[in-house]
């Protein structure tokens, strides 16, 4: 295993990381996070300018018009908009890591041809309709269902955690076609989200108010070409954009939680109890020290798999084992910087330089990564039947 | 209070009207001596509201008040709002007072003993976001002298008493904590099953029980003591109540949020009020950290004898 | 709740006091390990001397002979006799803790008179036989058969983990008298050891040389009137045991607990490091603080059990959570003390005073009880189960 | 070597002929220069021969031996046997040598650099029950000076290599035991399934799997940065290696002997032989609190930046 950069690589960081001190400062800052029109117009604007430089869809083939990278490119790519404080995909991320990639693999022409150019040079924005309220962990149990009516299906049922539900072009629908079959009659549509009897309601988090929405469908009227790949196939079209999985999908977040590290040394160094320091506290420094291997065996683990990866060709199972390792350690972290903070954690915002947006805002956001794409409980059921062989539980009857 | 109700008090200011029902039901005078039209009860009774409070998530300066009522009755009659600044071991970083708004008086815990100044003396800025909704906050910047209210074996008393009712809040919020993910996990199918019929839920719940039994016991261990009807070393009892508590508090609201999946993840869902609030609470009257050291410290010294 | 002792509980604190200071020299040293008649000598003349001293069968009712003590004063009995560092139960174990009890609850007139008195006396030492290879969480599943043959039933199959199997004189056996039912087909008798198709082969352990054996039983023949409680009627006996718990069973353990904390404190203050003791390293002071907040609360949670139940006269399903928190934190005990060593962990003895004897040593012994009597994962099913009224797993077809 | 072949080993001493097969395979003079007769490999290939020495618990002084190999290219080729003794970092307690019996020399590594004395020079106490049974220790009580070896930029640079490959037999030990649970869970059932098809288990198996990958990737980490093929901070990977292979390590024959069940407890079992080494390697080349406290160091050194 060799973990250096070719020479290549060097060259494709400097000129990425050139762009980008160009590029970052003159982005501006991000608007309100009310403020919905504006804060469309800023992650868009980002993907426009991405993709005018030749960095939108950094994994997409080149022939659908992304950069085509290479694994390691891929890592480089965000480790350096980590690094240089970058806009975040935001609301690209549904069209940019899984509409899109899900149209690349089992799209008609048409269907390509309609989506792909306009999500790369954000003109498109979109949502994702797969949870329902008794579909979360079971996701297969959805029931919004689709009924033919000639060349269109007729929808109704409820959708929840639509993100960006209210400002998205399209959405990502899955769709009850069967009954009779679980996993064999689900199927996946492209909902464009001006049609009639679509309602969508914000959802407010733990958070406070949020990117998410419920979305109610009444009689809406898709039509049967919006359908990717066959009807009642959709379980299987839902699972291919894992193909787009490479062990990257967290880079970006464990470069974070580097630096996040290091901060919480400046931190301590700032902070003073009883007369000394935060750092002079052995077993605060302590904790620091072990929750930092943590994050760096976690990148060891990502950069091993990119780099097997790259060698054979074929992806592991190993997305599971980083997002179950990634997720419980990123709370961690965050949960100490919280604790570090004393007082200064009763308020979300920054108080007197005391980082509590970064540090205690942050620590609730990450409370819904051992939820959200599957549970830590569910990881690991996924870990110990599908890597260690484990079997099956006795179903319910 | 049912919880809708919690979820409307969270967007309120200071509620004077279930303030004055907290009164005259004697919350606020639990501690009064009876001469003083208190009470007059101890902490093994005490403790036995305090978790009923915490598991309610019921707001405002109850615990500076209940230490308070004691030297001034009139806090215990609900006419004076006290909050309170704990500056026995100071730190760096900004003065964070809760329940600024509706409090007339702010009392001050120091090495010196126990301070009131008028909150009228003060300058305060309000927190635009506090991390709990049910716990407003302000920021002071500078702290005037005040009124000598009480010499420092007095502060130093009150100290322990206002860390022992925090650990009944944290006693309240595991047992809350626990209800709700039981009920939840009873209710909730996946699967075709209840989720509570898969171990990995079970074994959760498990070890929430566990914690809520621990954390009960040493709460009420440490009252008992207090009000010298134990056996043990009270400082030693306070800490470890402080300590098991606020570890029940965070682990049991952490694990009903993570039990309620994406339902914990929604405003209207009790669990991440009852972290918000176990986060706070961890800030009064000393960390776990803080009461992990005086533990080591007293049992370090029994070790020379 | 009043967790202070009456001025009759200080009288008996007094008493077994005055008592333990010159019984407990006088015993003298425990023998070997290997010396198996000693070890029977030792532990069976120091229940003698509890019985002639009035402390023999602690929480046994005084017509059987026991001292039929308040749960206060058994709680101090517990505390004393760790206190005073007294020898413990040892081989009398399965005699005065579960087939006494179990005779007392479920035997014949016969029964009880022909074994009851010997056992408080130390003439009688019983060895259980439940567990078998394959029942051992699921020890209703247990397969050893007792066929009727006249007035007698005729036993086949094999047990472990017998300990003191081959200085026993009886032996309380769970048998399968009814194939067709799994928990309805099970027997409870009384073996004595010294009938013919009894062999027992000792079962080295991670300890080494060990107090468990397995037992193999071919054609054992043993008398009907043996048995205690209906035929197939056993898996209640056997629970009726349980009534004898009374939350006390741990409670000599946890103040042995509190004592090795301190003695945690004396070790760490006499090891130094770079220069400072560990005692100066705060983060082991933090660590050994909160380990010794946990004994604590543990140990309120028996004083509060015991106080509850001497009230309502009801025993909750505290055993479990008692059994469950206690076994962990001993484990954690014991491998902070194993860590703070240092290399003298590498020795399971003493060496130039460091105490790897009763850290490292007693830490292996510790690895049992988690297993044991139900181990945590089976503790946790009972709690959910039974305290919080969570529905039972599918079961296998 | 099978695994009834490890409980034999158990009771041997030093196994002349098993060191004699190791050295012609080449495994005691990895890190040797070809000119001087070794393979010449570097860290990446050395730590996956020890990570499966780690893995079937072979015996005797090998991390001793690869790491003077190079010194003494003697080593290699097995004539002359080497055990050796950490002193870089003193603490209180008793010397305790690994593996005396059958080695000829000591090496020791301090402050100054590194030192040989020949064992005939020194008077050893065998103890009696050591906590590995296939890991023989010896207490020395003075150390004479001995003769200079090398400098301490060399010692630094072993104890260094020393603490990877350490690591490296720690994964291991997590490897193996992940294996042994995994089948253990297939073929062992309880309540008619195979307790492998329970969520408790399956969840403990799936979480030794995520810290057997850490480890691996941690050690062949901090193994490419020290040939110079990665691009971090050498020092703290092999500190993060250590301490995330210590764990697994530690954690994962936990968790194999506890999914034995009573079977863990047996002697002949495989578990609690890992259990017992996994101890022994925690406490050679720094242990897990200590790669924390060096970790904790260099990335504060690097905040002030």
């Amino acid at each position: 295993m060799d973990l250096r950069y070719s020479e290549a690589d060097q060259v494709f960081r400097h000129a990425l990381r050139t762009w980008l001190a160009e590029a970052v400062p003159a982005r501006g800052k991000s608007p309100s996070i009310h403020d919905w029109e504006a804060r469309r117009a800023y992650d868009t604007g980002w993907q426009r300018k991405l993709f005018d430089a030749g960095y939108a869809g950094i994994n997409w083939p080149k022939e659908f018009g992304g950069r085509g990278a290479s694994l390691m490119e891929e890592l480089i790519y965000y480790e350096e908009m980590s690094r240089a404080n970058a806009p975040g995909v935001g609301m690209n991320f549904v069209g940019v890591r899984h509409g899109g990639p899900t149209l690349i693999a089992e799209g008609t022409d048409q269907q390509k041809a309609d989506h792909l150019p306009r999500i790369l040079r954000g003109e498109e924005v979109w949502c994702q309709g797969f949870s329902e309220p008794n579909a979360g962990s079971d996701l297969a149990a959805l029931r919004t269902s689709a009924v033919r009516d000639g060349d269109h299906y007729v929808v109704n049922g409820q959708k929840i955690w639509t993100s960006f539900g209210h400002v998205a072009d399209f959405c990502e629908l899955l769709v009850r076609t069967d009954s009779n079959s679980k996993h064999g009659g689900i199927s996946w549509l492209v909902m464009p989200m001006d049609l009639d009897g679509i309602e969508i309601r914000p959802l407010p988090t733990l958070h406070g108010e949020s990117d998410f929405s419920e979305m109610f469908l009444e009689n809406v009227r898709i039509p049967i070409e919006n359908r990717v790949g066959e009807e009642n196939d959709g379980w299987r079209v839902t699972n291919v954009t894992l193909r787009f999985e490479r062990g990257t999908a967290w880079a970006a977040d464990i470069v974070h939680l580097q630096q996040t590290l290091v901060s919480l040394c400046e931190l301590a160094r700032a902070t003073t109890r009883d007369e000394e320091t935060a750092w002079n506290d052995r077993a605060l420094r302590r904790e620091i020290g072990h929750l930092s291997a943590e994050v760096e065996s976690v990148w060891a683990m990502v950069k091993l798999q990119v780099s097997e990866l790259a060698k054979t060709g074929v992806p592991g199972l190993g997305g599971s084992v980083i997002k179950l390792a990634y997720t419980e350690l990123n709370q961690r972290v965050f949960e100490l910087g919280t604790r570090l903070l004393g007082r200064a954690a009763l308020s979300r915002d920054d108080v007197d330089g005391m980082p509590s947006l970064g540090m205690v805002d942050r620590y609730l956001q990450t409370l819904s990564l051992t939820i959200a794409a599957g549970s830590s409980q569910i990881q690991r059921n996924i870990i110990s039947e599908r890597m260690l062989g484990m079997p099956k539980e006795p179903r319910a009857n | 209070m049912p919880f809708e109700a919690v979820v409307e008090q969270a967007v309120k200011p200071f509620d004077g009207a279930l303030w004055r029902d907290l009164a005259e039901l004697g919350v606020l005078s639990l501690r009064t001596r009876e001469n003083d039209g208190g009470l007059g009860l101890g902490m093994a009774e005490a403790v036995l509201v305090f978790a009923e409070l915490g598991r309610r998530l019921l707001p405002g300066p109850l615990i500076w008040s209940a230490l308070i009522a004691g030297l001034l009755p009139e806090v215990g009659k609900g006419g004076l709002v006290v909050t309170g600044l704990d500056q026995t071991r100071p730190a760096s970083g900004p003065l964070m007072i809760e329940h600024w708004e509706g409090s007339n008086t702010l009392i001050v815990l120091d090495v010196e003993g126990v301070r009131r100044i008028e909150t009228d003396a003060l300058q305060a800025r309000a927190v635009e976001t506090p991390l709990d909704p049910l716990t407003p906050v302000h920021q002071i910047h500078a702290l005037p002298p005040g009124e000598r209210l009480a010499d420092s074996a007095t502060c130093q008393r009150l100290w322990s008493e206002g860390a022992l009712l925090t650990a009944a809040q944290q006693l309240g919020i595991a047992v809350a904590t626990l209800e709700y993910a039981t009920s939840y996990a009873l209710e909730r199918e996946q699967f075709d099953r209840p989720i509570g019929s898969f171990q990995a839920i079970k074994h959760m719940l498990a070890d929430m029980l566990v914690r809520k039994e621990q954390a009960m016991a040493a709460v009420y261990a440490a009252a008992a003591t207090m009000d010298g009807r134990g056996v043990d070393d009270p400082q030693r009892m306070i800490s470890t109540a402080k300590l098991i508590a606020g570890e029940a508090a965070h682990k049991n609201a952490r694990g009903c949020l993570q039990i309620y999946g994406g339902m914990g993840y929604v405003w209207e869902m009790p669990p991440h009020f009852y972290l918000k609030r176990a986060f706070v609470l961890e800030n009064g009257f000393g960390t776990m950290d803080e009461h992990a050291d005086r533990i080591a410290d007293r049992l370090g010294a029994s070790a020379t004898r």
